[in-house]
């Protein structure tokens, strides 16, 4: 068994222009750095990029976008990125709109192998245009498929050799569903440690879902909305 | 009228001892400074934290611990951390007791829109859809007009829907609403207006409880 | 917040004569010992018990199918109890098996508000009889619903005294969903101790799932297959 | 004729390093004993643990850890426990490399029954369902025929199923046989064991491999 890389370019070998990525976080918290940085000196292009938010201007996910990497983004909330805007007015973007916890449990159904599920999240909303509703037990309820990607890059706290992981606070977040649904998963981690090193009553996400693992490094982890008590 | 911090002090006249609730972006935030002395309730961030405290001193900061609105924020003891999927299950199966949230528009059968103005940079609904679905308990906080002074409580919404025949309650400067039967219900009216300022300002079928009251709010 | 109740008689209050329940644990392992107990000394009637397993003839639910309280189980798999069989032939006792995987899913399904949901297991078998099934992307599923139940009792390792719940080892099991699952979660626990305790980033069950919870006693723990190795 | 631990041996010829595995009851757990020095390979439980280790020594029994057998066990280095849930989010979802599994009858087209014989006492399917709907590298270990002498490899499964279409591979006392296209194809046959024996000892449609070989165990 052999997941560990050398670095975040070793990592994302194999991702190629057109393919679906999943990038865990919520806003600029829990993001892959060290993967977004990489796939913005690679370049690929035309990717479809499952992720909450799409980042800030100049940050995550923003950064693909200033190279015109990204072809489609499904996320719940895109605000914060006049790139993002720009080139979404002119057509060069589509943008798939999701209720943010329809598209938590769409990631997890996918990497649970469930490829379809009933919520009423958005019935009678424009979200269920075109989607099969039910009335079940008085209630009614749209039908949501899942969600799988080709990569998904995933940012844990620490993480073993064996691609055990444990997040921090609420930078775990789509982490762990998007580790599931990724067909090769790429977990970048802060600590990277022996396997043994960690409880395992204590690991968020096991290793069977993580096919590659390094240490990142110069972690910025910027905040979008410094807050502070007097 | 009601100031912002008065609605949300209204607002906190409803919690209840041991709830569970989440409030989002805007007025329905303030609540959190209004919660009764000794009562304890849980404020649930759908980032992935119950149990969230104020917002840290300087030397606390924690890039690794925001809230749904991407501020940085504390834990109270018995706090707890999971992922969006475990978060969206407590909201979506109901194991919230209350939400507040704010809105662009409410109607008199309980829909609402709050996400989507056409025509301008859609930024997306968040987890507003998934709140609006997972409790039967949501209140509205909202001013009662729009800046160019039209009702925000209309017969039916006219901007894109974030869910329908949800909202049961609205508060705003004006006064606080039941939604029954197709109507607002004035039940209790702000200090200093009067049932005509609130019938001016509604543009949904409104009707006056019988036994409405005057707001009480300290 | 008062969740914190003296013991599992006081726990218990609430539930009776043909209510549905949530029992965790697999086996005997993770099992509501204090629970079961109390339930015995009670005496209801008629319930129908969602757990994996059906205990064996001196333990476990065992110990409720000899007072003859259970009218229904619904499990994945009940050998190891010839009381239970008895019962099964003689037609006191009803049972719906459901595939392990589909019965987790059910329970957590039913905790997320998700109703239904598709699944590839069963289909083709008896199982799937009068359910719906359908092609999704060239594979056929079946169509399960969710359960709920009015009470689950659940047995966790810690545990503070606003819910929040760690497991211990494989006794986790079945015991986060149906904590999930209970429209009132009752949870036993070895050590109950103050809020604040317990690392938030730990917690495996978050207290908004648990409504009363107690620390129990004279856990037995008893063992169904003692296997060591030389 | 291959003993039980022969043919878990063969088995584990078929092991990877890096796999991700999941032993049923029966021969399938004896494979444990034979994955070979130097691989890599871990064990899945489906009750909640990956990376299980041996039988506990007696002062390391720990009622809190056993496996899907409810047999007590230990845990390797690198292990990691989780509700059934995601146990079986895993299995279902397909990160399982390889599932070995028990039957009581295959069928030529992959079917399985394993779970049930009608008139005698229904315990139930546990986790065999998911299990062989959940990857599509299933190896079924079993003996080639009942205690009556009758073949397990039928052209349709008599007993309810567990799983259609699902089986691609098949050890027995007698040999390996992939499933392809609605026969049984012998690829290995077990020493001292000739085509005729096999050809008798099975009811469904078989197809010797035209490169068959000796079955290789040590």
């Amino acid at each position: 068994m052999n997941k560990v890389v050398k670095d975040a370019h070793e990592a994302i070998q194999g991702i190629t222009n057109g393919m679906t990525l999943m990038l865990g976080g919520f806003g600029l918290c829990g993001i892959p750095e060290n993967c977004i940085a990489a796939l913005v000196k690679a370049g690929q292009k035309d990717l479809t990029c499952i992720s909450n938010n799409a980042g800030v201007d100049d940050f995550g996910i923003g950064l693909m976008l200033q190279q015109r990497q990204v072809k489609k983004m499904i996320s719940s909330y895109v605000g914060e990125n006049a790139e993002f805007e720009r080139q979404l007015l002119s057509g060069e973007l589509e943008v798939e709109l999701t209720p943010q916890g329809t598209l938590a449990e769409k990631c997890r159904a996918g990497g649970a192998g469930i490829p379809a599920f009933f919520t009423a999240t958005g019935y009678g909303t424009e979200i269920a245009e075109g989607k099969e509703t039910r009335e079940i037990n008085g209630r009614m309820y749209v039908l949501e498929e899942s969600l799988t990607a080709d990569y998904a890059l995933v940012k844990a706290w620490k993480g073993d050799k064996y691609g055990n992981l444990i997040y921090k606070g609420t930078a775990r977040n789509f982490n762990p569903m998007m580790a599931m649904a990724g067909k090769i998963t790429i977990a970048e981690v802060e600590e990277l440690v022996e396997p043994g090193e960690l409880d395992p009553n204590q690991v968020h996400t096991p290793g069977i879902f993580v096919q590659r693992i390094f240490q990142g490094k110069n972690y910025e982890k910027r905040i979008e909305q410094r807050t502070v008590s007097k | 009228m009601l100031t912002k911090d008065q609605i949300a002090k209204r607002i906190a006249q409803e919690l209840q001892d041991g709830w569970y609730v989440n409030l989002g972006i805007g007025i329905p935030t303030l609540v959190a400074n209004y919660i009764p002395d000794g009562m304890h309730v849980e404020l649930q961030s759908e980032n992935g934290l119950l149990g969230m405290g104020p917002f840290p001193k300087e030397e606390e900061i924690d890039a690794d611990l925001i809230n749904a609105g991407k501020q940085t924020v504390t834990m109270r003891p018995g706090a707890s951390l999971f992922s969006s999927s475990d978060s969206f299950a407590m909201i979506r199966g109901g194991h919230v007791q209350l939400t507040v949230l704010g809105a662009m528009e409410v109607s008199e059968n309980g829909d609402i829109a709050n996400w989507k103005i056409p025509g301008k940079m859609v930024k997306g609904m968040g987890g507003a859809m998934d709140l609006v679905a997972g409790t039967d308990n949501i209140i509205v906080a909202m001013m009662h007009t729009n800046r160019a002074g039209e009702s925000k409580l209309l017969d039916r919404c006219t901007l894109p829907l974030t869910g329908i025949n949800c909202i049961r309650r609205v508060i705003t400067d004006l006064g606080m609403f039941s939604i029954e039967g197709g109507a607002f219900i004035l039940e209790e009216i702000a200090p200093g207006v009067s049932v005509d300022d609130v019938k001016k300002a509604t543009a949904g079928k409104l009707i006056v409880s019988p036994v409405l009251k005057t707001m009480l709010i300290d």
